[in-house]
């Protein structure tokens, strides 16, 4: 192989599992890059050697039998963990509690309908509650690249309440929003991705 | 105001880009002059705003008025505006070449937008379990309770009305156009003549802008003249008597 | 800074941005990295050449204003289209476009001079460019009531762009409404509400 190709198969590689996040198959990474496998084990060992001694690097290559994964290293586990325990112990912001209450009041919900009513994208702030397990999605049986998210049934118990339907005025806050949704139906289908 | 509505207000440029456009299509440099030669054409474009977006017809009607001032001098040369007209009319045609300048900007955006991404990102904590103390995935705010939540979304949904209401009010306000227009005519029937101040005296901006507009209209298809004797003086509306 | 240290710093900046995922405030970094925010700088200068330099990386930083995150380059988006299936396609209308050039080229910008320079109320496409995502807000540091406008992460991501600065002739057209924002600054300053 020339070195340029091959430079740029590393890239493209490290693109790939960057975007893809979870273990992927080298068969699939093979079909993806247009290579052969062969060519594909050449790039991966090429890469893991590069991630491996380079200590600007940050990131490692995971192997699982036939599948591979980009992760952290393990000296900045400690780092990740720091994250997390700072994402979580602070109090939900105004924007985290205004999504909240959105869901819980009208999922299951689409994220765009979230957007519409908040007047601002709402990707990351659902994606936090998902990850403190306020929140769940599913994916919306009609529309299959579109997530439905609701409020998680650990926090309707941490709340006492046994369903959603029991909080506070639930009937007529829904009804507001189903208005609105209504109102707006026509453009729902339109920009939508599934987040 | 639903979404489809926003969707369609969408197509719509404002009204700089607007007489941009039309001073373009001519191949006219701006200048005063020229503006007054684009009066007509943005007048009669203000009807299509009318009818299909009349919450920024408001907007559109200051460059209009504007634009009314310049052709009323180009007309009469004698014509002495006020400082602050003359000021209105100079941060117009200032605005107008800030904008030709910038429209390459525009188009630079517009040959180079993809409508899909070509740049991706990860998800915020993509790969969250491995990094959860404790291997726990449930981590409730404290001291929250539901009438919180209550609140929260009582708050936002009267925001939201607010904003629905506003643009509804103005859409049947203008809907009245024709109403007004023919109330107009039936009243200089019998007067002949109307003041201006008197008849926009004591009224809502939405009617003021209303009466503006009926104005517009009825010069537009020469069924009435406008007249100033003097500078400051009372501007004095007249019904022109039909040629037989 | 020692070379060994920097080069650690970097890793650990690497494995924060790709842990996260979402676009962070330089801040947050230097706290979690334990560093003053002009070293974090530095590093963040250091990483980015890399990037940009080094062929066999697939990776770029994004940048806007106090935020940076890491992307792939553009060079691998027909990659990208292939594993993120969803369709996001945007389309950008007359009124969409003619707003969304004054912000890119001008933001942070008063919603009262993006009015002032289209002679229209923007509302409702500055809300409608907010929930697609394409354009953020944040309250003006100076003047706590008003909100200033800016292009977002995932507006640099339908152009390929690192940052706003890399747009064409950015520095012209710049300084062009800056001129006349300075002009009119006295005009603008009358009408001016949170929205």
């Amino acid at each position: 192989m020339e070195e340029q190709t091959k430079n740029n198969l590393t890239a493209a590689l490290e693109s790939l599992l960057f975007i893809y996040g979870e273990p992927m198959e080298l068969k699939k990474i093979a079909e993806l890059l247009e290579i052969k496998k062969e060519e594909l084990e050449e790039i991966i060992n090429v890469f893991e050697i590069q991630l491996k001694s380079d200590n600007n690097r940050g990131l490692m290559l995971n192997r699982i039998g036939d599948q591979i994964q980009l992760a952290t290293k393990p000296d900045f586990h400690k780092l990740g963990e720091k994250i997390i325990k700072e994402e979580i112990k602070e109090n939900l912001t105004p924007a985290a509690l205004e999504t909240l209450s959105i869901v819980a009041y009208n999922g299951p919900i689409a994220r765009s309908m979230v957007d519409y009513l908040r007047g601002v994208n709402s990707g990351y702030i659902l994606r936090n509650l998902l990850v403190r397990g306020l929140v769940e999605r599913y994916p919306d049986p009609q529309r299959p690249y579109i997530f439905l998210y609701n409020i998680s049934f650990d926090f309707l118990k941490h709340f006492g309440l046994a369903k959603q339907e029991e909080l506070p005025e639930y009937q007529k806050y829904n009804n507001l929003v189903e208005k609105f949704k209504l109102a707006s139906s026509d453009k729902t289908s339109l920009g939508e991705t599934k987040t | 105001m639903s979404m489809a509505y926003e969707l369609k207000l969408e197509q719509f440029s404002g009204p700089i880009e607007k007489l941009l456009e039309l001073i373009e299509e001519k191949k006219l440099e701006i200048t005063q002059l020229n503006l007054a030669q684009v009066t007509a054409d943005f007048l009669t474009y203000l009807t299509t705003i009318e009818k299909r977006a009349p919450n920024i017809l408001a907007d559109f009607l200051v460059v209009a008025s504007r634009l009314l001032l310049v052709k009323s001098k180009a007309l009469l040369p004698n014509l002495v505006l006020e400082q602050e007209e003359e000021e209105g009319i100079r941060d117009l045609e200032e605005r107008l070449k800030i904008y030709q300048e910038f429209k390459a900007a525009r188009n630079h955006l517009k040959n180079l937008w993809q409508e899909r991404p070509l740049v991706f990102s990860r998800e915020f904590l993509a790969s969250r379990f491995s990094y959860l103390p404790e291997n726990k995935s449930f981590y409730p705010p404290k001291n929250l309770k539901p009438s919180d939540l209550k609140n929260v979304i009582d708050r936002l949904l009267s925001e939201l009305q607010k904003f629905v209401y506003e643009t509804k009010d103005f859409k049947l306000e203008i809907i009245n156009l024709e109403e007004k227009m023919r109330e107009f005519l039936e009243r200089l029937k019998t007067a002949q003549t109307v003041n201006f101040g008197k008849m926009t005296d004591s009224q809502s901006r939405a009617e003021i802008i209303t009466c503006f507009l009926v104005i517009l209209h009825l010069i537009k298809d020469h069924l009435i003249d406008v007249q100033q004797d003097t500078h400051f003086s009372e501007i004095t509306i007249e019904k022109i008597q039909p040629r037989i």
